[in-house]
């Protein structure tokens, strides 16, 4: 645990939207130690050199979700990526890929958060259960919870989204944290809404819309499986069109 | 504020066949191909090559095999096809003439083999 | 909500919608994963030929060298030919790197328990590990019949 | 500037915050809510609490047990009739997260299980593995968005509160993404913006734990309750103060100082209860100000381990056995891996205390009213009388969905009996608002801010820590009084409206900065010791006890009137019902205390 110091060159995306027309770099010279996160090399550039660099943080143990952003092209939470880990090379740190550059690592999220919003990302009960009573919970046996739980770790970083070409290239797909939601929701046992998701599950911007890269999983900083969970909610949706075929609805 | 909802994609159905086409294609077509080396390498004899007159012939002549044949051939024609459409997607081209292209050939590809298949079964045996 | 006025002036960085996959290994890797349907679709056409230059041949009870000249000529001068069996190789190698692959992509669509009693999921290279057995005993089966009967 | 016109405006997001805004919205539909938080809801630092929330559910457990746990946890300083009504809200609140989906860890037959929690005579604590935090905000953020009566303001830094005839109608925020200013009227304004941690430097707290609430009651005369109580959780990660939960204890992990022993039997804790087997109330489950003032006496004893990030010692879960931490504490295992390189499958992972939570806040009745009519306040950034001078692990995450629920239900009363306004005056203090903040940009000081985080940080650890003493604190005072005349004169380097978070992160210290100084002031006028707040000086030692004749009272912090830069202290009664002040004890001593109780009690 010695704290030797030696300095990394970081280079970091600028932008400021009053001033300039394009993004920019500047190049820092960071100390670092063995513990050193990509979020403690910014807050020294802020501290040392540049108080006007702007980035989102809060809770600086990889569970808030604001520190998504691209380190040397990739997508990482920059709380939870180490310079240790990229000794002897230069690192460069640029806002999250596939968003708007809102100011310098800051990205307009808007798009994400309206799409997690979308596709209903609460408890549907049915009639039955609408009214529980306040002293009393629906069963739900470890291993029930255990068929969706990996899916409801998400924190919302947007780092898959950064990650996946397919929302790249169209962005009007529901992408990978949102139709993971939806699939965590689907597979509930408490839920009984999947009929009112099943829209957005069965439509080209949903689940269709993903051609497994997957990527977004290999990103994903809290190991949620995305992709995994959109092939599960393909196979969720071919079931249903099948029965569709048999017994339309209308 | 109404919710203008998005309309079920057809997406299953091909993606039902490519799914099937892809197990196909790793699991047979590695070792179709060595065969179609093999039947190169060996076509000087007609006789004793690989892919000789009378294994196929035995093949075709066979409703069962020649079935198994077209269904390899029809799955794969889907699959291949159906990836592509998607590539091209890939390179930014939207367009519904991709779909007719790709699942269009695919038919095609499908319903000659079948055709000359037929017509061999009833024309040799 | 109706802005009054903003300050904002987001950033849109280009997408270059032709070459975007050459920027990460990762992407780059799925594109030759996709790219293999082509060499896949060759591989078809060539049976469909083989089967329609089979299809014009008259083999009669005794087959005659002009009868199945058609079929003849598809293995000696089509399959014989050393710039097919080249691309034939470059197929294999391709569907090789398919198998691969699709085999990897398959544990995610499985998520089933061990048992009825635990939490524990199946492990996923047990599902990988099946698929080659799968793969190596349809190979075996499909080559040893090519060979045994010629 | 914009204007919005909502019945109730909600200023924080978290826990506490967004539980309001759905009872709001459950409670009538037609009420316009305005949820405003200066960052995206699931950013909020609810998100990172590990533990769990207390509920009672145990057949071998009863309200009566949390309270008086509770009470006794706060050395008395509770408000009891509020501590009542929290422990019977408690279950309720919790199966009402249950029912919106929280995934509350199961028994195996399928009931929500409870685990041990540090001061807690029964398990009551449930938890949804280690990210109990996480589990509820998600939930209550995903629940919140079906009610379309909520409206809200997502990266929006509230600026000032509005107020006019005495009352509160109204807030200013900045809208970080479009850089604009926005005045929010509202019949009810609801205060739920956390705690105050960042004013120490090492804690636990999020980056955007600064106390901002806490500053604009108080600067519009709403006194903060018993600050000078400021919980040490006594097991930070070293180095970087992460939080190892108290459920590493509370499953059975267990304190080594260097030489292997473990020290908590030699300060009242003991006797030793077995390795993996840990007693409630015993050893390493007794409360976090008793377990950090240990490790305090350790550290001056000489008996801590050294390590090059400073003195630790040694938190053990080494016999747990991997796939028992994996499943109960897969965080914890995930955070001493990444940030300390520590595997505790593996190995003891090196903890110290570290600021965690403020026990005190905006000063508000048992419904979460202030003394300024229209203006509300629940969760961390509240003092309503639950937490005394110390707070119980697992507490405070269901006070903030109790409390925010008991809040939307006395906010719709309001906005039910009060007329929609707006008025001239508001638009002038609202606009006086945003000059205030633009002139900052006119500063040409050179003063760093950085140094003055820094030194504010430094100077809280240094006086008003885990032990306290007049001149430590003093000199604390001075130097907090120095740097609220250096504060005005950081120049900011960067004009720019869009994402400043230079020029808010200056708004921010300045909020900061005015609640640690209710906190040191508060402190040094409290001659006594009591919970988290204990005092090593007095004419012969006399302030190392609790004084119930002349501190059995909360302590209030106003803003001077008269224009001096410091608070003025003052004091109010605390309302006892059922339970008498006692000696607090734990361990053996608890019990005997205990047998005696009853025995008294048989007595009679
Ligand atoms: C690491 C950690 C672990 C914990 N573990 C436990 C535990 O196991 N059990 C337990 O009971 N308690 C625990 N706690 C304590 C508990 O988590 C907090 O007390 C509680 O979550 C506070 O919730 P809140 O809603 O009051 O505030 P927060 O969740 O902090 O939310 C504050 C909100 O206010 C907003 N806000 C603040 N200032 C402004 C402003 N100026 N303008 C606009 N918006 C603003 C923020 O954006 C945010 O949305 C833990 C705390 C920490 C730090
Ligand atoms: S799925 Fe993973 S990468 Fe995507 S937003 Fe959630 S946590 Fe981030
Ligand atoms: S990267 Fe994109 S295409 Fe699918 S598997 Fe992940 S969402
Ligand atoms: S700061 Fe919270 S995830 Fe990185």
């Amino acid at each position: 645990m010695e704290a030797t110091q030696k300095t990394m060159k970081v280079t970091v995306l600028r932008y400021r939207p009053e001033q300039d027309k394009e993004p920019w770099e500047q190049t820092f010279d960071v100390p670092y130690h063995k513990d050193t996160s990509v979020l403690e090399a910014l807050f020294y550039i802020k501290d040392n050199f540049e108080p006007s660099l702007s980035f989102r943080w809060s809770c600086r143990m990889a569970v808030c979700g604001s520190c998504g952003m691209m380190v040397n092209g990739v997508p990482h939470l920059a709380c939870k990526t180490f310079l240790r880990d990229y000794e002897g090379k230069d690192m460069k740190i640029e806002p999250l890929a596939n968003f708007p550059i809102e100011r310098d690592l800051v990205v307009d999220l808007s798009d994400l958060i309206e799409k997690i919003e979308r596709i209903k990302p609460y408890i549907i009960p049915d009639a039955k259960n609408a009214n529980m009573p306040l002293n009393k919970n629906f069963k739900q046996t470890p291993m029930q919870m255990e068929a969706y739980l990996q899916f409801a770790q998400c924190i919302n970083c947007g780092c898959c989204y950064a990650a996946c070409p397919q929302y790249k290239l169209n962005p009007k797909f529901i992408g990978p944290a949102a139709l993971t939601l939806l699939y965590r929701y689907n597979t509930d046992n408490r839920d009984a809404g999947a009929k009112l998701r099943a829209p957005f599950l069965n439509s080209e911007e949903g689940a269709w819309g993903c051609t497994f890269v997957g990527y977004c999983s290999e990103v994903c900083p809290k190991h949620v499986d995305p992709s995994s969970a959109i092939q599960l909610g393909k196979k969720m949706s071919a079931t249903d069109y099948v029965f569709n075929m048999i017994k339309p609805e209308h | 504020m109404r919710q203008f909802l998005p309309t079920r994609s057809d997406e299953p159905m091909y993606w039902l066949m490519f799914g099937a086409g892809g197990m196909v294609a790793s699991m047979v077509l590695p070792a179709i191909t060595v065969i179609l080396i093999a039947a190169g390498l060996t076509s000087g004899d007609l006789q004793h090559g690989v892919l000789n007159l009378g294994q196929v012939a035995s093949i075709f002549s066979n409703w069962f095999l020649s079935l198994v044949v077209f269904g390899i051939v029809f799955l794969l024609s889907f699959y291949a096809l159906h990836r592509m459409h998607h590539s091209s997607h890939d390179f930014g081209i939207h367009s519904k003439l991709t779909w007719y292209i790709a699942y269009g050939s695919a038919a095609a590809i499908s319903f000659i083999s079948l055709g000359l298949q037929l017509l061999m079964y009833v024309k040799f045996f | 909500m109706s802005e009054v006025k903003s300050f904002r002036k987001p950033y849109n960085p280009p997408v270059n919608k032709m070459t975007w996959w050459l920027e990460n290994s990762f992407y780059t890797k799925y594109m030759i994963r996709e790219g293999t349907a082509v060499l896949a679709l060759f591989a078809v056409l060539e049976i469909v030929f083989g089967i329609f230059m089979l299809a014009l041949c008259d083999i009669g009870p005794i087959p005659t060298l002009s009868g199945i000249a058609p079929y003849a000529w598809y293995l000696q001068s089509f399959l014989g030919n050393p710039v097919i069996i080249a691309l034939n190789v470059i197929v294999l190698v391709s569907q090789l790197y398919h198998a691969i692959t699709w085999f990897a992509l398959m544990p995610p669509f499985v998520r089933i328990f061990m048992n009825k009693n635990s939490t524990e999921l199946l492990p996923r290279w047990i599902i990988t590990a099946s698929l080659y057995a799968a793969f190596a005993g349809a190979t075996v089966v499909i080559l040893g019949v090519a060979f045994l009967t010629v | 500037m914009e204007k919005y016109q909502a019945d109730v405006a909600i200023v924080g997001a978290g826990g506490t915050g967004l539980r309001a805004a759905i009872a709001v919205a459950q409670a009538d539909p037609k009420l316009k809510v305005a949820l405003i938080s200066k960052v995206y809801p699931m950013r909020s630092h609810t998100v990172a609490a590990e533990g769990g929330a207390a509920g009672v559910v145990r057949d071998d457990d009863s309200y009566q047990k949390h309270f008086e746990d509770t009470v006794a946890g706060g050395d008395w300083l509770c408000e009891q009739d509020v501590v009542e009504k929290f422990v019977r809200q408690a279950p309720q609140e919790l199966y009402q997260l249950e029912h919106w989906g929280c995934p509350w860890s199961r028994k195996p037959d399928g009931n929500v299980n409870v685990r041990r929690f540090g001061g807690m005579k029964v398990p009551r604590t449930w938890f949804a593995a280690d990210k109990s935090g996480f589990h509820m905000l998600h939930t209550l953020y995903q629940t919140s968005v079906q009610f379309p009566s909520i409206h809200r303001f997502d990266e929006h830094f509230v600026l000032d509160l509005l107020e006019e005839d005495g009352e509160c109608r109204g807030v200013v925020c900045y809208d970080l993404q479009n850089g604009v200013f926005r005045q929010i009227n509202a019949k009810a304004v609801f205060l739920a913006t956390g705690g105050a941690g960042r004013c120490y430097l090492f804690n636990t707290n999020g980056g955007i734990v600064t106390g901002d609430g806490m500053a604009l009651a108080y600067r519009h005369g709403v006194p903060l309750r018993d600050m000078e109580f400021v919980q040490y959780h006594p097991t930070g990660l070293l180095g970087c103060g992460l939080l190892m939960t108290e459920g590493c204890r509370g499953e059975g992990g267990v304190l080594y100082n260097k030489d292997g022993y473990r020290y908590l039997q030699d300060y009242g804790l003991g006797p030793e209860t077995p390795v993996g087997k840990p007693q409630n109330k015993y050893m390493e489950l007794g409360p976090r100000d008793r377990l950090s003032q240990a490790f305090w006496n350790e550290s001056k004893k000489g008996r801590t381990i050294k390590y090059p990030l400073g003195e630790a010692v040694h938190l053990d879960l080494t016999h747990l056995g991997e796939k028992y931490l994996h499943e109960r504490l897969p965080l914890i295992c995930e955070l001493a891996m990444t940030y300390s390189g520590v595997d505790p499958v593996k190995a003891p992972v090196p903890v110290r205390p570290v600021v965690h939570y403020t026990m005190g806040g905006i000063e508000t009745d048992g419904n979460t009213a202030t003394r300024m009519p229209g203006l509300y306040a629940g969760g961390e950034c509240a003092s309503v009388g639950i937490h005394g001078a110390n707070r119980l692990g697992s507490n405070s995450l269901v006070e903030t969905i109790v409390f925010g629920k008991i809040g939307g239900d006395a906010m719709v009363e309001r906005a039910h009996n009060v007329k929609d306004f707006d008025s001239a005056e508001l638009t002038r203090q609202a606009e006086a608002a945003e000059k205030r903040a633009l002139s900052l940009f006119d500063v040409k000081g050179t003063e760093s801010m950085s140094k003055i985080r820094h030194e504010m940080g430094q100077s809280m650890e240094d006086g008003v820590g885990i032990y306290r003493e007049e001149e430590s604190m003093q000199k604390t005072i001075d130097v907090l009084k120095n740097l609220q005349k250096r504060i005005v004169n950081v120049g900011l380097t960067d004009r720019g409206r869009v994402f400043n978070t230079e020029w808010m992160n200056l708004i921010e210290l300045g909020y900061t900065l005015d609640v640690a100084q209710c906190m040191v002031h508060s402190a040094i006028n409290r001659k006594e010791s009591r919970g988290s707040h204990q005092r090593l000086d007095g004419p012969d030692g006399a302030y190392k006890q609790r004084d119930d004749l002349n501190f059995l009272k909360h302590s209030l912090a106003f803003k001077s009137t008269d224009g001096a830069d410091e608070p003025r202290i003052d004091y109010s009664g605390v309302k006892i019902t059922t339970f008498q002040p006692a000696k607090r004890v734990y361990g053996a001593e608890a019990e005997a205390a205990e047998k005696a109780r009853k025995a008294a009690q048989e007595a009679k």
